[in-house]
């Protein structure tokens, strides 16, 4: 299967995995087009909207790309997008909209991974594959559903990544891990402090803080008596741009370290002159390294209106390997409007597909093998790739 | 023995000394009257014997056991039960059910018996609801039995009120003034009522009052409150007559009361 | 005027019911996926409870629409299955808190503990959650359990009702909606604690997998399934609700909500009151937590924030605080508004915009609009009804039965000693 | 010409029909009173007449101008002071606060402090009670208070319901003494007594109403005299 | 699943190191107290004189904090900041904040309230409810549309700290909403206890158709009231944006919910207590968060700080139903 980190252009080539498929189609152009949905389900209103959005935003910038390959096949694909609100409930009863609509062919999603594992029991049932561009909770993975993928890390990868990293690269002697007591950021949080506790890496303090507030002056000061060389904290970058900047306020001179949810470009701008030396890792290799990336890159800011964010480019990534399944399983009908099955095992056979910023195959469980894990270090303008984690 | 004894009862808001040592006796199937000026205490002493208030001293008790800290609702049920100065019925409810809210502590289903709609309680049910009724028509206002209480006007909220007390079925009714708001003819009619309830029910009255007419005409006993203290008491032609309760409270016109 | 002109309003003729019956019912079944037809078939509920007939014929029909009709028309569809469950537990939970708010005038901000508290249990011991703190490996329990575990959620509800009405007996107003609050996040953020220093809830990571109930063998997992569940608890939940209403506990509960102060005077004790309207609210919620646990199969502490509490007390007041009816009605209107109408809707505008009818920048993606609809909605129901979808109405009482009881032989209560004395005439 | 006048009033509690087409005068310097039995529709009259209830039909005329759908407030501000029924004083302002309340409108401290000093002169309970919270006085104290801050307006037109409610008999005479003197001083007065037998002794003019509708009206002392009002209502 | 024990290795001297940043603990409590403090006078105001909670003033705040900033970011677009006095630029920003926020109050109150003076105690809630989500997605579509994104940035006015002693630091921003907080404080109790307007606000509260029976302007006297209590709410964004330089359409609901808790545990409806009540929080929030985690050996963290917070309210009320300063006026039968 082809590379192709070429998709940068503005004309519609295709993103997919199988170079040489484009003219097989029978089906005509002219025709009537079967109409073919691909759901996003994020939060697009509420306070994690903007993370939603991104990612709503990257799936959609991905389909429209592609729009004119599908019909060239008589498909129309359109994009779905659901507003799940980071609420389990309602993430269920779109879950259940999605399954009885049978135009819906694939969904793009969750950012919360407590909404991910209820909806997925629906997803499952009705053979709907699913995509997750964010959701790190192990247990999602776990229960053997066969429509649940991921091509995010999951915390369990990502989590010890980050602190080997910490105490081989960094050579920090101690830590206080911070996390938002939410499904994401204390499931990466302990995953940094096993392996902590199993390198000998003290832990001298671990503390949740509240999702939302502004004012973290209070575990801050206990991080000012114990001193740590490093502040790991789990959690998003509202939370984590406060975070870093009360405790330079406070004179703290240590390093910052986090996961992916601290990867925005509004982390500069909530952090201000204090983002400078944080550090996080990511599953998405950087984008702007390479000259055709930074184009890309361009591109899309231009077309979107939107800064690139990494859960754009998640949501981006996890929107072509579905494109890509789709037309795998058109081609395997023969060309025809394939059914969700079908489509659901073309997904899950996945392999060494290369997205604009992951590689991904797919394990048994749906869990991307590929999903490497690198570090980012910001400087004062942007966060700079440094480079595979170990 | 008397049937309710209040002895030496004090009660101080702040600086105010409200009641001062008042000390009473009330005897069984009695009509007593606790008059005085405005302010002079009155409405206090029966919120504290009714348990509203918890006196600073003294002591109150009821065929010689002290009922002196208990709640209000634990008064209502060892037999006492008042009517307000302030008409205080439960407006949004028809007066029927104010009524049988009245019924409410004689009545013993529990949630299970609710839920399960056991023969005892709908019994039960339709038993309070006569009963209801029949205090309505006693009082004579069976015909407003399903309008809302808060629109009634003045005079038949003060026979509902007293409706409602009689259905908690005591052997004391306080009333706190039950002829307010009422003209001179229907204060007649309220003074026979009232009388009947004495005679009819067997029931021990209590009330506060400031119509001369209405306290002279019915009272056996009366008390006279004065800035807290009890000035006076006596039969009605002993208290009207008393010089220092025709300073303090009557006036020159109650003497002609007759 | 318009009070005029509702009076006249006898109700609906029957005929016209059956018909909007009948033709819902089979567009829904003929014409494919109409949400229209779906939406006509839930209001056909309403225009039962207007239709001008006897009380009886109103109930068989609206059990037929409920039993019979829409399982047959619209049971194929997950999703409109799913979307009437979710009716059904909000209604059911809605109900729960109009004892306490409606009837009893206790504002309650923290009703959704009492939810959180059904769920955690029935989660807790269904999955092998439970393991971590008890020897044994005794869990996970399988399906059949849920059947008692409604019992249990009822029960776990009611105690945490009682631990909260104890010291709410002090406070009063909106004092009370502080407290119960505070109540509601204590309790959702120890949820979202306890996995530590022992682990009872799995913290933020929720528990999973949750059984679907079983029963004799069959797993009952579909939305079709819970469709009857929450259906035969409604049924439950709204025959309690009508028994106390007009029960000796109702009346007082009324009473303390108009009163305090007079209710006392009356023999009503406050503590046991409120206590009981606290415990009956919540044990209403508690059997709803254990259901709603089995049909998402995942809880976490995020479905038991404080704005679900709000959006509860929100369908109470909607619908007419102390109005069953009414609360039912104003359940159903804000559930089916946030997960079907204003979804349809905006997908109805993402459909316009694909197809290019209208064109709206990204910044305004129709999907994103639900929240800022769902507001001014509020708004208006509150505008133009301010008592309530169906106010709240004390029932009146039927006076010639009263006068043709058995029980009015004789005289009752205090005036029994009127025959005893020697006249027993009336003034 | 009347200074205060009703035109065929009728007014609605929702679907309640409480005053069926009422009309009634009030001459400048008069004492009038209103009397009727329970739920005749007395303090519905004077409700209407400051718009705290609305006249459905009908007109509402003071000194000329036609205040039937004025605000309460404006109503107030021509100089038509109500003590309304069951006195609604405000509870948890102290008695000096109460009585600064019915002196609003005027900005003019001295003013205000001179009908205070009054209203101490004529009730010096309240003077005794400056500070106290007015929720927690007795009835009859309340009273005093609702009277004394309806004074403070130093209204052209005092309309007082049922003033002697709840006052021990001393401080009634007292009440109808003041009513005498405010007329004397110039005040005009709509008086609502249960106490027909008072009211009509201070009264000019009676105006009896029944089930919302005015059935007799007449000079004090003829009403007084008559016996189917001394049956009805004087017993 | 393995248990998660937690052993935490420490320094040498941990408590006395604890005890050293008390006083920094303390000054951070204090100042996050006022900001409670603030947004809490702002409810208690309104409930006050309606006896109506007022959902929407979480909001009124949020808006105030975006025009705040949105007037800062526009100044300094026009090189105007730069330069500019401080305090000036303060003063001028927190003017023409209250005077946006203040007519968004009474817009607020003239469409979603006022009608509804007649209706059941609760339903007004339920249009507040209403406005909240209202304004939080107007600000946060406005804002998409006009810098696509909603989470801003304020220029931050004061950049320095003050040091207290040398045993504790707080920045000029902190010390900023501090001194305000108290003057609008002392402002408010002098007008509501002591005008006439003040006076005939309470009048209201307790019987609206007497007060109109005694020629106060109803509707003015709410008006004034929401005018006062939204402008007060937005001068508070000001501060709140300054002293946490973010800000995005959510910060109303958490705050605006702590701070009802602080006037309520205050004595709700007095402002004194509004003030006391936030400030306590504030501490009780600092104190828990600080010392909960090391004290307990992290059994109970810093995440239980809202836990000890609301059970100290509840303890509170459990004593004193009506609040710390609330009057405890025994109803009089
Ligand atoms: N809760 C209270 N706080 C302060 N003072 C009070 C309280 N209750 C009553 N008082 C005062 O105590 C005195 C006695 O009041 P009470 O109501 O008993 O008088 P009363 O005899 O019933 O008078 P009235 O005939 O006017 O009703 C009054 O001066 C009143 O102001
Ligand atoms: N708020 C209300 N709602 C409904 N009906 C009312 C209301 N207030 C008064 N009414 C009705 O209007 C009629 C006139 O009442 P109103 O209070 O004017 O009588 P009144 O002459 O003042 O009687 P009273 O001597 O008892 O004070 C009565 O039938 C009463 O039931
Ligand atoms: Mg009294
Ligand atoms: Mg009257």
């Amino acid at each position: 299967a082809g590379g192709n980190s070429s998709t940068g252009n503005t004309n519609n080539n295709s993103g997919g995995g199988t170079p040489a498929a484009q003219p097989n189609t029978s089906g005509s152009g002219g025709g009537a087009l079967e109409v073919i949905k691909i759901a996003t389900q994020t939060p697009l209103s509420g306070n994690q909207s903007s993370l939603g959005d991104a990612i709503k935003t990257g799936a959609e910038y991905a389909l429209n790309l592609r729009k004119e390959e599908f019909k060239a096949m008589g498909l129309d694909v359109q994009l779905f997008p659901q507003d799940d609100q980071a609420d389990p409930k309602i993430g269920v009863s779109n879950a259940e909209m999605l399954i009885s609509n049978p135009e819906v062919y694939g969904v793009v999603g969750h950012l919360n991974s407590g909404v991910a594992i209820a909806a997925s029991v629906k997803y499952e049932e009705g053979k709907l594959v699913m995509v997750s561009p964010a959701n790190t909770a192990v247990k999602l993975t776990e229960e053997g559903k066969k429509t649940v993928h991921r091509i995010c890390a999951r915390d369990d990868a990502q989590g010890p990544s980050a602190a080997m990293y910490a105490k081989n690269t960094l050579n920090v002697k101690n830590a206080f891990i911070i996390h938002d007591k939410t499904a994401y950021g204390q499931g990466l949080a302990d995953q940094v402090k096993m392996q902590f506790e199993k390198d000998g890496v003290p832990v001298l303090g671990f503390e949740g803080i509240t999702q939302g507030e502004k004012d973290y002056s209070a575990v801050l000061n206990q991080v000012t008596v114990a001193n740590p060389d490093i502040i790991f904290f789990g959690g998003l970058y509202p939370e984590g741009g406060i975070l870093i900047k009360q405790a330079r306020e406070k004179g703290y001179k240590g390093y910052f370290m986090g996961g992916d949810g601290l990867d925005s470009s509004d982390m500069i701008k909530i952090a201000g002159a204090a983002v400078e030396g944080v550090v996080f890792t990511s599953v998405a290799g950087d984008v702007t390294q390479t000259e055709e990336g930074k184009k890309w890159a361009d591109e899309y800011k231009k077309v979107t209106n939107k800064p690139l964010e990494t859960y754009s480019v998640y949501g981006y990534d996890s929107m072509n390997v579905i494109l890509n399944g789709l037309k795998e399983a058109v081609n395997a009908n023969g060309g025809k409007k394939p059914t969700r099955e079908q489509v659901l095992d073309a997904v899950h056979k996945t392999k060494d597909f290369q997205g604009q910023f992951t590689k991904v195959t797919f394990d048994d469980k749906g869990d991307n093998v590929h999903s490497d894990v690198f570090v980012y270090r910001y400087d004062k303008e942007k966060s700079n790739f440094v480079g595979k984690a170990q | 023995m008397a049937l309710l004894e209040a002895v030496g009862l004090t009660k101080k808001f702040g600086g105010l000394v409200a009641n001062q040592d008042v000390t009473l006796k009330i005897d069984k199937g009695s009509i007593t009257a606790v008059i005085g000026p405005n302010g002079a205490g009155k409405t206090t002493f029966f919120n504290m014997i009714t348990g509203f208030y918890e006196p600073n001293e003294g002591e109150i008790l009821l065929n010689g056991k002290s009922i002196k800290g208990l709640r209000p609702d634990q008064i209502a049920s060892r037999g006492i039960t008042r009517t307000f100065q302030n008409i205080r019925l439960f407006k949004q409810m028809t007066a029927l059910e104010n009524v049988m809210v009245g019924v409410h502590s004689r009545l013993s289903a529990g949630i299970m018996g609710i839920l399960f709609n056991t023969k005892r309680v709908r019994e039960e049910e339709e038993k309070a609801r006569v009963e209801a009724y029949q205090l309505m028509e006693y009082v004579g206002i069976a015909h407003i039995a399903n309008e809302a209480a808060g629109s009634l006007p003045y005079g038949l909220q003060r026979r509902l009120e007293i409706a409602r007390a009689l259905a908690t079925n005591p052997q004391i009714i306080l009333l706190d003034e039950p002829a307010a708001g009422m003209n001179p003819r229907e204060t007649v009619e309220m003074t026979e009522f009232i009388r009947l309830l004495k005679k009819e029910l067997d029931l021990t009255i209590i009330l506060i009052e400031h119509d001369m007419k209405l306290v002279m005409g019915l009272s056996e006993y009366i008390h006279v409150l004065d800035y807290g203290r009890k000035i006076a008491e006596g039969s009605p032609e002993q208290i009207r007559n008393n010089p220092s309760v025709i300073e303090a409270y009557l006036g020159k016109s109650a003497s002609e009361v007759s | 005027m318009a009070n005029l002109a509702l009076k006249s309003f006898k109700g609906i003729p029957l005929v016209v019911t059956l018909i909007w019956i009948a033709a819902c019912a089979s567009a829904l079944h003929f014409l494919d996926k109409s949400v229209i037809a779906f939406l006509g078939i839930l209001t056909s509920i309403v225009l039962i409870y207007y239709t001008n007939t006897s009380k009886l014929i109103k109930l068989v029909i609206g059990a037929a629409v409920l039993i019979i009709i829409i399982p047959l028309v619209a049971g194929e569809n997950r999703y409109y299955m799913e979307v009437a469950s979710q009716v059904g537990i909000y209604v059911a939970m809605a109900l729960g808190l109009n004892i306490v708010v409606g009837f009893a005038g206790l504002l309650d901000l923290g009703y959704v503990a009492f939810f959180a508290a059904g769920a955690y249990a029935y989660a807790i011991f269904s999955t092998s959650q439970a393991n971590e703190f008890i020897a044994g490996n005794l869990f996970p329990l399988s399906g059949d359990w849920f059947w008692p575990f409604l019992i249990v959620g009822l029960i776990v509800a009611a105690i945490f009702g009682v631990l909260l009405g104890l010291p709410v007996l002090r406070v009063k107003g909106d004092y009370l909606a502080i407290v119960t609050l505070g109540f509601g996040e204590i309790i959702r953020i120890v949820f979202n604690n306890l996995d530590k220093p022992i682990n009872i809830t799995n913290g933020p990571q929720g528990i999973t997998p949750i059984p679907a109930p079983e029963l004799f063998g069959i797993k009952m997992g579909t939305p079709f399934y819970f469709y009857f569940i929450v259906l035969f608890v409604i049924a439950f939940i709204v025959l309690a609700n009508i028994r106390f209403e007009h029960s000796r506990l109702g009346r007082a509960w009324v009473a303390i909500r108009e009163d305090e102060l007079a209710a006392q005077s009356m023999g009503i004790s406050l503590l046991n009151t409120k206590l009981a309207a606290f415990a009956t609210g919540a044990s209403f919620a508690g059997v709803v937590g254990v259901i709603f646990a089995a049909k998402q199969t995942f809880i976490d502490p995020t479905s038991f924030t404080l704005m679900e509490s709000i959006g509860i007390l929100v369908m109470v007041i909607l619908g007419g605080s102390g109005s069953i009816p009414g609360v039912i009605l104003g359940a159903a209107f804000v559930t089916l508004l946030q997960v079907q109408l204003l979804k349809e809707f905006s997908n109805f505008l993402h459909s316009l915009q694909q197809s290019g009818m209208i064109n709206l920048p990204n910044q305004l993606d129709p999907s994103k609009f639900q929240r800022l609809i769902f507001g001014i909605m509020l708004i208006f129901v509150a505008l133009y009804r301010p008592n309530g979808l169906i106010p709240a109405k004390r029932k009146t009482n039927d006076i010639d039965a009263i006068k043709a009881s058995p029980f009015g032989r004789g005289k009752l209560g205090i005036l029994s000693k009127l025959s005893q004395s020697s006249s027993g005439k009336q003034s | 010409m009347a200074m205060l006048e009703l035109q065929n009033v009728h007014t609605y509690y929702g679907g309640i029909h409480a005053l069926k087409g009422l009309s009634i005068q009030v001459n400048p310097g008069e004492v009038v009173t209103l009397i009727g039995s329970n739920g005749a529709g007395k303090s519905t009259t004077l409700k209407t007449i400051c718009g705290q209830t609305r006249a459905r039909e009908g007109k509402i005329f003071f000194e000329g101008k036609d205040i039937t759908q004025m605000r309460t407030h404006d109503i107030a501000l021509l100089g038509i002071a109500h003590v309304p029924e069951g006195r609604r004083i405000f509870p948890k302002l102290t008695v000096h606060e109460n009585l600064e309340m019915g002196a609003f409108f005027t900005k003019d401290k001295q003013v205000i402090e001179e009908g205070i000093e009054r209203a101490f002169q004529y009730f010096p309970r309240l003077k005794e009670r400056i500070s106290q919270k007015g929720g927690t006085m007795s009835g009859g104290e309340q009273q005093m208070l609702a009277i004394a801050r309806g004074l403070m307006m130093k209204p052209k037109i005092l309309m007082l319901d049922e003033p002697s409610m709840g006052l021990a008999p001393i401080l009634v005479e007292q009440i109808f003494e003041i009513i005498t003197e405010l007329n004397r001083e110039g005040t005009t007065i709509l008086l609502v007594e249960q106490n027909a037998n008072q009211a009509l002794s201070a009264a000019h003019r009676g105006y009896v109403i029944q089930t919302g509708e005015i059935i007799l009206k007449d000079d004090a002392k003829t009403l007084l005299a008559n016996p189917q009002v001394r049956e009805a209502y004087l017993a | 699943m393995q248990k998660r024990t937690t052993s935490l290795q420490r320094n040498e001297g941990w408590v006395s190191m604890l005890l050293s940043i008390l006083p920094q603990v303390l000054v951070d409590g204090l100042t996050l107290g006022f900001m409670y403090a603030v947004v809490a006078l702002g409810y208690t105001m309104v409930y006050g004189i309606l006896e109506f909670i007022n959902f929407a003033h979480g909001e009124i705040f949020m808006v105030g904090a975006f025009v705040g900033t949105e007037v800062l970011l526009l100044t300094d677009a026009m090189g105007a900041l730069e330069g500019m006095n401080p305090y000036v630029a303060l003063f001028m920003t927190i003017i023409i904040t209250m005077i946006i926020t203040g007519a968004l109050g009474v817009g607020i109150e003239r469409l979603a309230y006022r009608p509804l003076r007649g209706a059941p105690r609760l339903v007004p809630l339920i249009s507040a409810i209403g406005v909240s989500f209202l304004l939080q997605d107007l600000v946060r579509f406005t804002e998409a549309i006009a810098r696509n994104e909603f989470y801003l940035n304020t220029p931050i006015l004061f950049t320095g700290s003050v040091s207290l002693f040398g045993i504790a630091t707080i920045p000029v921003k902190g010390l900023m909403v501090i001194i305000l907080a108290i003057v609008l404080m002392i402002a408010l109790s002098l007008f509501v206890g002591k005008t006439k307007w003040g006076i005939a606000m309470r009048a209201v509260a307790q019987d609206q158709s007497t007060a109109s029976l005694m020629t106060i302007n109803v509707d003015k006297v709410i008006m004034l009231t929401f005018l006062i209590g939204s402008s007060l709410g937005g001068a508070t964004g000001v501060l709140f944006a300054q002293n946490y330089g973010t800000i995005d359409p959510y910060i109303g609901f958490i705050l605006g919910m702590k701070a009802f808790t602080a006037a309520v545990l205050g004595g709700i409806g007095n402002l004194r207590g509004a003030m006391v009540g936030g400030v306590l929080l504030g501490l009780l929030e600092s104190l828990a968060g600080a010392y909960m985690g090391p004290l307990t050996n992290q059994a109970f963290g810093a995440e239980y700080k809202d836990v000890f917070a609301f059970s100290i309210l509840i303890l509170v009320l459990l004593f004193k139903p009506e609040g710390l300063f609330g009057e405890a006026v025994k109803e009089k039968v």
